[in-house]
């Protein structure tokens, strides 16, 4: 498989296509925009949060599919998860994007399996993109611990 | 590749042998990702011929003294070559004079010389400064900082639908208000060239002065100030085949006579007390601190193989290949060309229906084929385009026809692995 | 030679082979006049070793591609090398993110930005900027300038007979009133290290920033900023072995933080409309346009290089040779050393009785000995000394005893054609 | 002869250790300052023209030997010149310290001919001095023929 087709697997095409939560979410605890202002990626992340757990996520705006299949699958793959969980979750994501993930440790705990996220390992191959894999990441992290930011401007 | 774009090439093979110029900048011989580098970032910045690396290395390595304070013979060395480079400048843009070529960090740099230097002292609360849809956001950022500091306003002239710039509007919009024009040579996304003249003579029938971003014409055109008529002229020399950290402010003397200093420091004084000072004529008013020598160096190494091409059939090469990218990139179902009528530099700007730039230029990038995706450092163009981002392929005369028979391949490749 | 200096330089060898270093740097081989060059012009630039001018062909010969913005290949090898030098540059000088360090045109650019963007945001009419008699010019007009703009006052902290810093008249000079302390860590004319430390720890009781100009210090002290404890802190690649073309200045992040831009451009933003923008976190925020790109890899391999010393071993050398050069100096008939007493580094400034010091400094490069003879922009200093110029003999590393030999050879020789 | 015996000249050492003309000009016609920023070195000039004809020149100031002997040199040998005659002497001059003196029409006409100024002749191996050898010589020309301007302040 080449890195092309490494990076741009059928699921990443397919929430590409077809993003999930996309919209904005009615009575959401936080709120973030994460823009990208190199690329102009733009993307509004809500997330609902109750008791440390993370109930509700969503988000809009517009990218390149790598940012966009993130956002979507970053919904889909927090949801229902403790706020401590999703924070660890990220932190692996970023591991696996980057091509740093060497920590066998979080490996073997069964809630930071990554599961369909796993499918992002190729943009490890071409490192400016790690930016568009985790820009909503970046928003969800904002909104749900400073829900009064606002807008989270990432730069490379 | 089709029959009549082969006997097109043939043609330009006649004028202009690419092969020839290929083997002067070592940076096309490296691949990328298996294979061969197709370079189609030249608007971004320019690959460098083997005597300009020279050039900066021969400074490093027989010279490397400070200029124009030395009394010691490197230092006079230096010193005179650097004036010398200043020389060459005035006259590859058709300057006055030498003191009219004030060396830069850059063209960003030169335009916000030009802004907090003649714009901070010479505008006032409700003074106008008009800049085009189509500027570059460093011939408009530098304008948007002064406004805030003077009070004075900044107002954007739109494009027509053929993309070049709106006279019509520009003549309504140049009021007794307006200060100062600010307007590219050419565009960095479209390729558009606009009609300095013209825009000149209409500009100053108002008093307002004119300045120039000059960053994407100067590789491309034959650029003599004092035909143009404008006052300011910035350019950068990484885009003209030499170093980086080197730019260009070139102003008419009676302007930079009466310009306050930019920055201060060394070698830009008459006379520094404690407490004030006084400053030197232009250039040297302008030049605080030890300025980029090696990098003067390698800009005068760029003239001198400027020097060895026929730039007439350099340009018509060039323009020839980005006609031939643009024609072929249109006949792509689902590709939008954006082109402006009328005169353009050898820019193309396309988008692919449903796959966004980013991931069009990671694919090209896949097949080693380095194109620009995002804004181009141009929102406001982009917004008046209605897009977020486009595609951006820039030629230079050593590019070659196989580099867009690259492109044309990783486009489809692309469309293929998107299912679009 | 004297027999002392003899033993003293034999002792020397054995930390410091001098031989080894001299080898890599290409620009000693060159001879000047007839004699081999003896480069003691160190202060107003340093020779570049080979690996430097390597560092700055290596981007032009593999890379050459613009940073930040592209998604192709090549130019995020650039953006990568690009980031990881700032990286190094945070560690070298031992700051607490790379965040802190922004990139500039040079010693004078960053300090023009530190004037122009924190001073002009919060300098009010009747502020004070307190700037030393020892300073050079571009830590001085930076600050005339921008007190021009805001309706601050510029003070000059006097030195003390032993043409060390004034710290009781500082202490007195620190009003309410002042919300600046411009100085410089080592003096370009007399090599005097002021203690920034105590510096900062007095104007930050008073709530003044500290700004020091590294330009003199970096080449031979170990800095860390974090110890230091001052607030912005400036210098230049071309002084430390590296490129020119490139400065660096480090600020604090809650400073940084709240600075408006100084320059507008690509690369600095984060939205731009017609007519305004907002603007990227720091050090992008203060990165408007293409940057010194080959000039950030030239740097990076100075910054190699120096691992490959013992820098301490390398200072004491640099400092023996220039106690030596004071004293034999001193040692001859009419010739005056203006020395401080306390830390220093290896910089000797003296003048010659009855011979002006152009005059000397042209009868040394007859022997291909290079000084710098002049003001050294620093003209306050000048009148605080007495004289109009001085002749300014600046050691690094790749110095050897026989420089010292040619330069007071040389002084002698200019006596007798002087009939001095 | 070295380039550095050649340059530094008895006749330049001498008029360098006692210039002549070296004072201020009561009832001058003109008057210049020539400053060289880069070196700090300054004089000021005075000269009195009638009818076309240098009368009297005189300055006072400091630089190094080049530049002080240059100025008392070019006193002694403008007096009593007419102005069109000490404008091309300049010229002459000129063109011997930066060592294009190859325009032999100048040389065939007596009243150009440099005299003791041809002691100068050296400089042109020391480029960087060029501005010493002609400071004097600018502010002249200022106060000359716009006695009004002031300060004349060479860079290179
Ligand atoms: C003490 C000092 N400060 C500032 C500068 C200015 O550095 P640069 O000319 O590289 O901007 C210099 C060197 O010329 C210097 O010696
Ligand atoms: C039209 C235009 N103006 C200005 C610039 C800025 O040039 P630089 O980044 O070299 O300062 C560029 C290039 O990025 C450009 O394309």
């Amino acid at each position: 498989m080449s890195d092309l087709d490494e990076l741009y697997q059928t699921l990443i095409l397919e929430h590409n296509k077809s993003p999930r939560n996309f919209r904005a979410l009615a009575g959401a605890s936080g709120h973030a925009a994460g823009r990208n202002p190199l690329c102009g990626d733009t993307f509004d992340v809500w997330v609902k949060v109750r008791d440390g757990l993370v109930e509700e996520v969503s988000f809009l705006g517009q990218g390149c599919a790598i940012s966009k299949a993130s956002a979507s699958m970053m919904t889909t793959a927090v949801k229902g998860k403790t706020v401590a969980d999703a924070d660890a979750l990220f932190r692996r994501f970023h591991q696996v994007v980057t091509g740093h993930a060497t920590d066998s440790a979080d490996l073997s705990d069964p809630k930071l399996t990554l599961g369909c996220l796993s499918a992002f390992a190729g943009v490890s191959a071409f490192p400016i993109r790690v930016k568009c894999a985790t820009l909503a990441w970046h928003a969800l992290m904002t909104a749900i611990h400073s829900p009064d930011a606002g807008v989270n401007s990432t730069t490379p | 590749m089709s029959r009549s774009v082969m006997s097109a090439s043939a043609d330009r093979a006649l004028a202009w042998d690419v092969d020839r110029v290929r083997a002067d900048f070592p940076a096309l011989r490296r691949s990328v990702r298996g294979h061969p580098l197709a370079y189609l970032d030249n608007a971004a910045t320019a690959l460098k011929p083997e005597s300009v690396i020279a050039g900066v290395a021969e400074y490093y390595t027989q010279v490397s003294a400070n200029v124009a304070r030395g009394v010691h013979t490197p230092s006079q060395e230096a010193t005179a070559r650097f004036e010398a480079v200043r020389e060459r400048v005035a006259a590859f843009i058709g300057a006055a004079s030498p003191a009219e070529v004030v060396f830069t960090a850059g063209t960003t740099a030169g335009l916000n010389l030009v802004a907090q230097s003649y714009g901070a002292a010479m505008l006032e609360p409700g003074d106008e400064i008009l800049v085009t849809e189509i500027e570059h956001h460093s011939n408009l950022v530098p304008w948007h900082l002064v406004a805030a500091r003077t009070g004075a306003v900044v107002r954007g002239v739109p494009l027509t639908e053929d993309l070049t710039l709106d006279l019509d509007r520009l003549e309504q919009m140049l009021s007794d208000r307006v200060r100062v024009v600010a307007v590219c040579h050419a565009s960095n996304v479209l390729g558009t060239v606009l009609p300095i003249k013209q825009i000149a003579a209409m500009a100053h029938r108002r008093g307002a002065v004119v300045v120039v971003d000059g960053a994407q014409a100067i590789p491309h055109l034959p650029v003599r100030v004092g035909d143009l008529g404008c006052d300011f002229y910035a350019f950068s020399a990484h885009k003209l085949f030499g170093p980086t950290g080197l730019g260009i402010l070139w102003g008419r003397t009676e302007l930079l006579a009466k310009m306050p200093p930019w920055q201060g420091g060394g070698g830009m004084i008459a006379q520094v007390e404690l407490t004030g000072s006084t400053y030197a004529p232009p250039p040297m008013r302008f030049e605080a601190g030890t300025p980029p020598i090696a990098e003067v160096y390698g800009l005068g190494a760029a003239l001198d193989y400027l020097d060895g091409w026929d730039r007439v059939a350099a340009t018509r090469y060039e323009d020839a290949l980005a006609d031939e990218a643009a024609e072929r990139l249109a006949g792509l179902s689902g590709v939008t060309v954006y082109r402006p009528r009328g005169p353009r530099v050898s820019v193309v700007t396309f988008t692919v229906a449903d796959i966004h730039p980013h991931d069009i230029g990671t694919a090209l990038d896949a097949k080693g084929v380095a194109v620009r995706a995002g804004h181009h450092c141009a929102q406001p163009l982009m917004r008046r385009l209605g897009v977020p981002a486009t595609v951006r392929v820039s030629f230079a005369p050593y590019n070659s026809p196989a580099d867009i028979d690259a492109l044309i391949t990783g486009v489809g490749h692309a469309q293929r692995v998107f299912g679009a």
